[in-house]
């Protein structure tokens, strides 16, 4: 299920998260699970990011060969 | 006529003029005077005439003797020094005594001849023979002639008793070359006083012919140095010089050549000398033409030689030529050939550079496009715990001031600074409400229940 | 039943409550169970600020792991 | 297939690749898939010059011949 | 065919594409037709060349006799 | 035919050929007929320089006679 | 006349093929029929050293005239 969401996407999520946390839009009640989800981005970003880094780098060695 | 004329006898006449002459005559005198003949006797003594002429015209005349002693002497002394007899009609310088002879006359004794005087006549002969000749420009008219190659049919001038004739015509035929000539004589006399005229008869006769004919020769042999003065004649040597045919001279003697000599087209000293001549012309033609053959083969063969040559060389330099320029041509095409290649992996190494560099660029592009979204995502996560901190301060601080307002509001605590609260029937006391004086009251503060009467009621201004 | 409340309702109530206390519109015989009721809101805005906090906090130290 | 995309072209799409990864404009989605292409791209490529250069020394070695 | 091609011709026009390598006026794609190219006009050029030298030969060696 | 063509003139065109040959003017194209055609006239030459030869030997033996 | 003429100018055409000859500008195409020529001319001129054709009794008879 993770991988399922873009990058882009869970990024955006996630900024949008910030943005309204900042913006004191989150209620207290909203909050856990809001930073919830938050962490749940950042994960994903983090994850698809390596697994990504992890295929260039693959793609990159295999080239310099 | 007188009477007292006085008479002489013929003798006594003759005698007194004798004897006048003689006296007033007495020594030799030199008298230049034509001979006009020599009267030669068989005795030996001559008695030539001697004249004077001007124009043409005889102005004075004489007899003269010359004995027979004398004669001989003189005669003797003109073989040696004129080469030449005395002649008549020439003039001369003589050495005379007047004689006187009562039977003869006068005459003039000739003593001497002077042979030099004579010598010198015939030099001025032949000096106006060569200046009439000059003037009318006949000189080298024969000369100018065309001589022919081939001087092969002659005409001779000659007498057939000359051994000058036969020593020619030996010559001539019994050449061991085969040379062949073509001879026909022309007889003349080629002394004396015939000579002049003969010679210019058969010139004339040759003349008619003269298509027949290469050549005319005077041949004249044996005569030696004497009896050449006719041939300083002018009649004849002009016949000579203007013949249409070159006229050659062969007339035997060496020294002082005459005029008819002179304008010949050639002279030879005799007629021997005159006959090698023509071998020899033969000989410039014939040796010529042997040569031409011995010519033909040398200059023939070494054409060819140098042909074969030249042809041998351009063959070689073809065969050098086509070898080099193939040569050229390959040289040109593998540098050609090279030089593309060259250039091709010239521009497959620049391609390369610029993929190379391509490619770097794209690592180095993605890298740091993962660094920046990594910084991104730490951001993130670093900003978060800050954010969530000061949400939860800001709400607890709400709460707290609400808490600090509830608590400002408890009426336990405004008790506490002294206030009261005063009931009626267990309901805050305000104005509109009813109530009297002498009501009961109840008044509550931070730790008492109190419980009074009202005495009296007023209204505060605020 | 406290944490049925939602924690923006209590502390809208209370903060209606501090209005209305503040513009003086409760007697004084209402106030103190005004009173009463807004130590019950504080209570509950305060317990789940902390179980929020807490909740928070875990996710974070999870996050940072 | 691959030999049949001119190196032009190929350098091209490679080329707006880098620019394109230059300017920032390359979501992490679409990287790996972005970065794929760059290495077939560049193998395109070098395929190309390879091939042409072998071609080149044949030429060269047949000439000498 | 390639017979009928004068040497002349394929000698300019390989000159003529090692001038636009020069130039550096020639695409990586273009090179590898235009390697080919010169490939086939050097092979003209040289089949020419020694069938002309073995013509020459034969005459210089008839020559020779 | 061939005896036809004098010396001189055969003789000018191989020179002018060679010549040709020399200066380059030449191509590769032209250069097999070019040879083929100097041969001939190699050819030419030396028949008519011997037959020449032998002519003027039989003429001056004749002359000798 | 005529035959005057004949020998004279045979000579002088001889001379000058000898002299041609020497200074080598004959060419190969003239030789052989110079070389006839010069044989020929020689006959004329070897023929006019040993004959003539004058009769005596034709000038004789022309005298008379």
């Amino acid at each position: 299920m993770k991988n399922e969401l873009l990058y882009t996407a869970a990024f955006d999520e996630l900024q949008q998260i910030v943005r309204d946390m900042e913006a004191g839009e989150i209620t207290v009640d909203e909050l856990s699970v809001k930073v919830k989800r938050a962490a749940e981005l950042i994960a994903i970003c983090k994850n698809k990011l390596s697994s990504t880094e992890e295929d260039v780098n693959l793609i990159l060695k295999e080239l310099e060969k | 006529m007188s009477e007292n004329r006085q008479i002489f006898t013929l003798k006594q006449v003759v005698s007194s003029i004798r004897k006048t002459l003689e006296e007033r005559y007495q020594q030799a005198y030199w008298v230049k005077a034509e001979m006009h003949k020599l009267n030669l006797y068989p005795s030996g003594h001559a008695f030539p005439e001697l004249v004077q002429k001007e124009n043409d015209k005889i102005v004075a005349q004489v007899s003269g003797s010359i004995w027979s002693h004398n004669f001989q002497r003189i005669n003797r002394q003109f073989m040696v020094v004129v080469k030449e007899p005395l002649k008549e009609g020439t003039t001369l310088l003589l050495q005379v005594k007047v004689a006187f002879s009562e039977t003869y006359g006068l005459s003039l004794q000739i003593l001497d001849i002077d042979p030099n005087y004579s010598l010198g006549e015939l030099q001025r002969e032949r000096d106006e023979t060569l200046h009439k000749l000059q003037a009318e420009r006949l000189l080298n008219r024969n000369q100018q002639l065309d001589f022919p190659l081939l001087p092969q049919r002659i005409a001779i001038i000659s007498a057939d008793t000359s051994k000058g004739l036969s020593d020619f015509m030996k010559v001539l035929n019994n050449n061991p070359w085969n040379y062949h000539f073509f001879t026909m004589l022309f007889h003349a006399y080629l002394q004396g006083d015939m000579t002049v005229p003969s010679i210019i008869e058969q010139l004339k006769r040759i003349e008619k012919v003269k298509d027949h004919f290469d050549i005319v020769v005077i041949v004249r042999g044996g005569g030696g140095e004497v009896g050449l003065s006719c041939y300083n004649n002018y009649a004849l040597c002009k016949e000579i010089a203007s013949f249409p045919l070159p006229v050659l001279t062969g007339i035997g003697h060496s020294t002082n050549m005459t005029v008819a000599e002179l304008v010949a087209f050639r002279n030879a000293i005799t007629p021997t000398e005159l006959a090698d001549f023509l071998l020899q012309t033969f000989h410039d033609f014939s040796v010529p033409v042997q040569e031409a053959r011995k010519a033909l083969r040398t200059y023939s063969n070494r054409l060819i030689e140098i042909k074969k040559q030249h042809f041998n060389s351009e063959i070689k330099h073809f065969k050098n030529s086509a070898l080099l320029y193939l040569n050229t041509s390959k040289n040109k095409l593998v540098q050609k050939s090279q030089q593309f290649n060259s250039e091709a992996k010239t521009l497959i190494l620049r391609k390369r550079e610029t993929l190379h560099f391509a490619q770097k660029e794209s690592i180095a592009h993605t890298k740091r496009f993962f660094k920046v979204e990594k910084e991104h995502i730490l951001g993130f996560q670093l900003d978060l715990p800050q954010k969530l901190k000061a949400l939860l301060d800001r709400e607890k601080r709400n709460v707290h001031e609400a808490e600090s307002m509830v608590n400002l509001m408890n009426p336990k605590n405004v008790l506490k600074r002294g206030y009261s609260i005063t009931t009626v029937n267990g309901k805050t006391v305000h104005g509109e409400m009813a109530i009297q004086e002498g009501d009961y009251i109840q008044t509550k503060t931070y730790d008492l229940e109190i419980e009074s009467i009202i005495q009296k009621i007023s209204k505060h201004e605020e």
